[in-house]
């Protein structure tokens, strides 16, 4: 492995895209500050596969490239491995993860009111929590799917947040349309 | 007293948990790119990586303190000498950068310098290896000085194009630094004097102390 | 002697195109890189089944004509290397470190945030590597 | 083991932002808490100016006969403080890991808003372990 930096720099970082965007200059356009940190997100992802895949064989068919993912990517960012892969065979995948390392310093204070600006009241008062949980995991799903897309594996991730707020297993869940899955 | 000398950069660095500086690298990278999207203006962009360096500095400072023992050693009262200040300033300000970017320190330690060199002097890039940021040019009051960065892996892999002339790339560090010493109280200001990525032979950040803000004493609080 | 480099994207897309010859037959060479996608198609899509490389990125000679030997490569991120060299007595360990050298100035290329995935490589960095790269082709150091 | 009673973080303006009480010997209502820890903020800048020696960095013990009360105040101006049955031992170190908890859970939580009041549970979480752990095995750090 080559040079490594304290992880707090990069820690900081995502703390600071999302509070840019979202407190910042799309402070009352919370889906534009997504669609914002998805895409470097996105990019990172694109060219981390990139790099990752630089020494290895090529992969013989998606599951192969998604197990990558999985495994080897997943501990190169995360620094663990994915707990656990599922499929319905029909181009969905959920990939659970258990402690999800990014999310691994954070807690919600239940009256939060980072995201008040939120555009609907309803939902954000059913779960405040949740969404401002939401706007950091914009970032790690546009890296997935900037990495699985440049592996040839076009597709939307999502990641889903419904058992907060004291576990800290999250799922991240992505759609694809293929029919050379093997 | 004579103060006791810090941890070592290394020390602190094998106490943090670490990650490859490539992801580290491509984020900045990415954050950068999408600001010049979205700001549009170079110089809004300048100022909201100051901004977004400085908010992170501020927060930081505290991480360093805490895992590198300089909470017990440094006191900034005796900084009333200049020498003092001087001498507290330099291990002050490379003990944050190289926990900043412990990355030199361990490649120093690990001589992978020889392959890269070699590497790098094939791609003809001039670059410097195993070096670790130095604090010089100190002024006679003792109140400006620069930190020269020779190697930065913020930069590993950019290369600005034209029409990006006036953007400080690196700015976010600039950010880094003033909010860290603003915690310690101590105002500056941070300029960059030189830049690799606008073809100076290193990068250099003026620091100039502004003013040095006295402990808080409750008396003369805004209560 | 290597007389010309190339990088294509995934859909075919010249990325870079880079001759090293004093004659001017960059048109022929481009003409070779093109019909070498084809080979590379080919033989990705139909691999025999028996070979053991089979998803080695190293692709191996594509095609030799009359005066040049082309070689490619295939990453997984699905974006060609195509080598055309004179040399008629080219060591296969030659060619294999050459696209090693090649494939790592191409990522470092691309993880340049500045740069658009899918549109031309201009980097001026990544044009010096590869004239390094091609330059030391063949000097047996083994490096 | 030695009780610890309970434990205050100020800010740098004299600001209450955490206070816990573990067990319940010392428990004080919210308002009390509040002029404590103004009421130590202040205390603890004065001893800094009655000091005779030159760069004192202020109390870092006061022994009673029913508590101990020891403090650390990092450079960055915020005071870590704990109340505890006298004679505890080891509260230097339990002061420097707490700091560190600090910064692990409250500077890089991206939703605590710095100088605010904590509220952070994976915070209260790691703190009570802390506070209940052997405190030896914090020498070594």
């Amino acid at each position: 492995m080559g040079r490594e930096v304290s992880e707090s720099c990069v820690e900081s970082l995502l703390t600071e895209i999302v509070s840019s965007y979202c407190n910042g200059f799309y402070a009352d356009k919370p889906e534009l500050a997504a669609r914002r940190i998805e895409a470097i997100g996105f990019q990172v992802g694109h060219q981390l596969s990139e790099r990752y895949t630089m020494d290895r064989p090529r992969f013989t068919d998606h599951l192969e490239a998604i197990k990558f993912i999985c495994k080897d990517f997943w501990s190169e960012v995360f620094k663990k491995q994915i707990d656990n892969l599922k499929t319905n065979h029909r181009g969905t995948f959920v990939l659970q993860d258990n402690r999800f390392r990014w999310l691994s310093r954070m807690s919600v204070d239940p009256s939060i009111e980072t995201l008040g600006s939120i555009q609907d009241p309803s939902a954000m008062a059913e779960n405040k929590a949740a969404q401002a949980i939401g706007m950091h995991l914009y970032f790690p799903c546009g890296i997935i799917r900037g990495a699985l897309s440049n592996l040839g594996i076009p597709c939307a991730v999502s990641a889903d947040i419904s058992n907060l707020p004291a576990c800290k297993s999250f799922h991240f869940e992505f759609f694809y349309s293929a029919n050379s899955l093997n | 007293m004579a103060p006791v000398a810090p941890r070592s950069g290394d020390a602190i660095f094998a106490n943090v948990e670490r990650v490859n500086a490539e992801l580290f690298t491509l984020t900045y990278g990415a954050i950068v790119r999408q600001l010049l999207t979205d700001l549009e203006e170079v110089e809004e962009v300048n100022k909201q990586l100051d901004q977004m360096g400085y908010n992170i500095g501020i927060r930081l400072i505290d991480e360093f303190l805490a895992k590198s023992n300089v909470s017990r050693c440094i006191d900034f009262k005796e900084t009333a000498e200049v020498i003092a200040k001087k001498s507290h300033g330099d291990g002050f300000l490379e003990g944050v950068w190289s926990w900043i970017h412990p990355g030199f320190l361990r490649k120093q330690k690990r001589k992978k310098m020889e392959k890269r060199k070699i590497e790098n002097e094939s791609v003809g890039l001039k670059m410097f290896l195993g070096v670790t940021a130095t604090v010089g040019n100190w002024n006679a009051e003792g109140t400006t000085c620069s930190l020269i960065l020779e190697d930065n892996p913020l930069v590993d892999f950019v290369e600005l194009p034209d029409t990006c002339q006036g953007l400080y790339y690196c700015n976010i560090l600039s950010g880094v630094i003033r909010g860290a010493l603003e915690m310690v109280s101590m105002k500056t200001e941070v300029t960059w004097i030189r830049d690799m990525l606008r073809g100076d032979d290193a990068f250099e950040l003026q620091l100039k102390l502004l003013k040095q803000v006295p402990e808080e004493y409750p008396y003369k609080d805004d209560e | 002697m290597i007389v010309c480099v190339a990088v294509v994207g995934h859909q075919n897309n010249p990325l870079y195109i880079q001759s090293f010859t004093e004659a001017d037959d960059a048109l022929k060479l481009h003409h070779i890189v093109h019909c070498s996608l084809d080979v590379v198609d080919e033989r990705v899509n139909n691999p025999k089944k028996s070979s053991p490389t089979l998803n080695e990125t190293f692709l191996g000679l594509l095609y030799p004509t009359e005066n040049y030997k082309v070689y490619g490569y295939l990453t997984n991120t699905k974006v060609k290397l195509i080598l055309v060299t004179t040399d008629l007595d080219v060591r296969d360990a030659d060619v294999r470190n050459f696209f090693s050298k090649f494939h790592a100035a191409y990522v470092d290329a691309v993880s340049n945030p500045f740069h658009v995935p899918g549109k031309k490589i201009t980097s001026r960095t990544f044009a010096e590597r590869v004239s390094t790269i091609v330059k030391s082709f063949g000097l047996s150091s083994g490096s | 083991m030695a009780a610890i009673y309970s434990l205050y973080v100020i800010n740098k303006s004299g600001g209450l932002i955490f206070c816990k009480d573990y067990g319940s010997a010392g428990k004080m209502d919210t308002n009390d808490s509040l002029r404590l820890a103004s009421l130590w903020h202040s205390m603890h800048a004065i001893s800094q100016q009655l000091s005779p020696v030159n760069g004192c960095a202020g109390i870092e013990l006061l022994q009673a006969d029913t508590f101990d009360l020891h403090c650390f105040q990092s450079l960055t101006g915020t005071k870590f403080f704990v109340v505890c049955e006298p004679g505890a031992l080891h509260m230097e170190s339990l002061l420097k890991y707490i700091y560190e908890l600090y910064t692990d859970y409250v500077l890089k939580n991206p939703f605590y808003e710095m100088e605010m009041p904590i509220r952070c549970e994976l915070f209260d979480i790691n703190l009570s372990q802390a506070v209940q752990k052997d405190r030896v095995a914090l020498l070594g750090r």
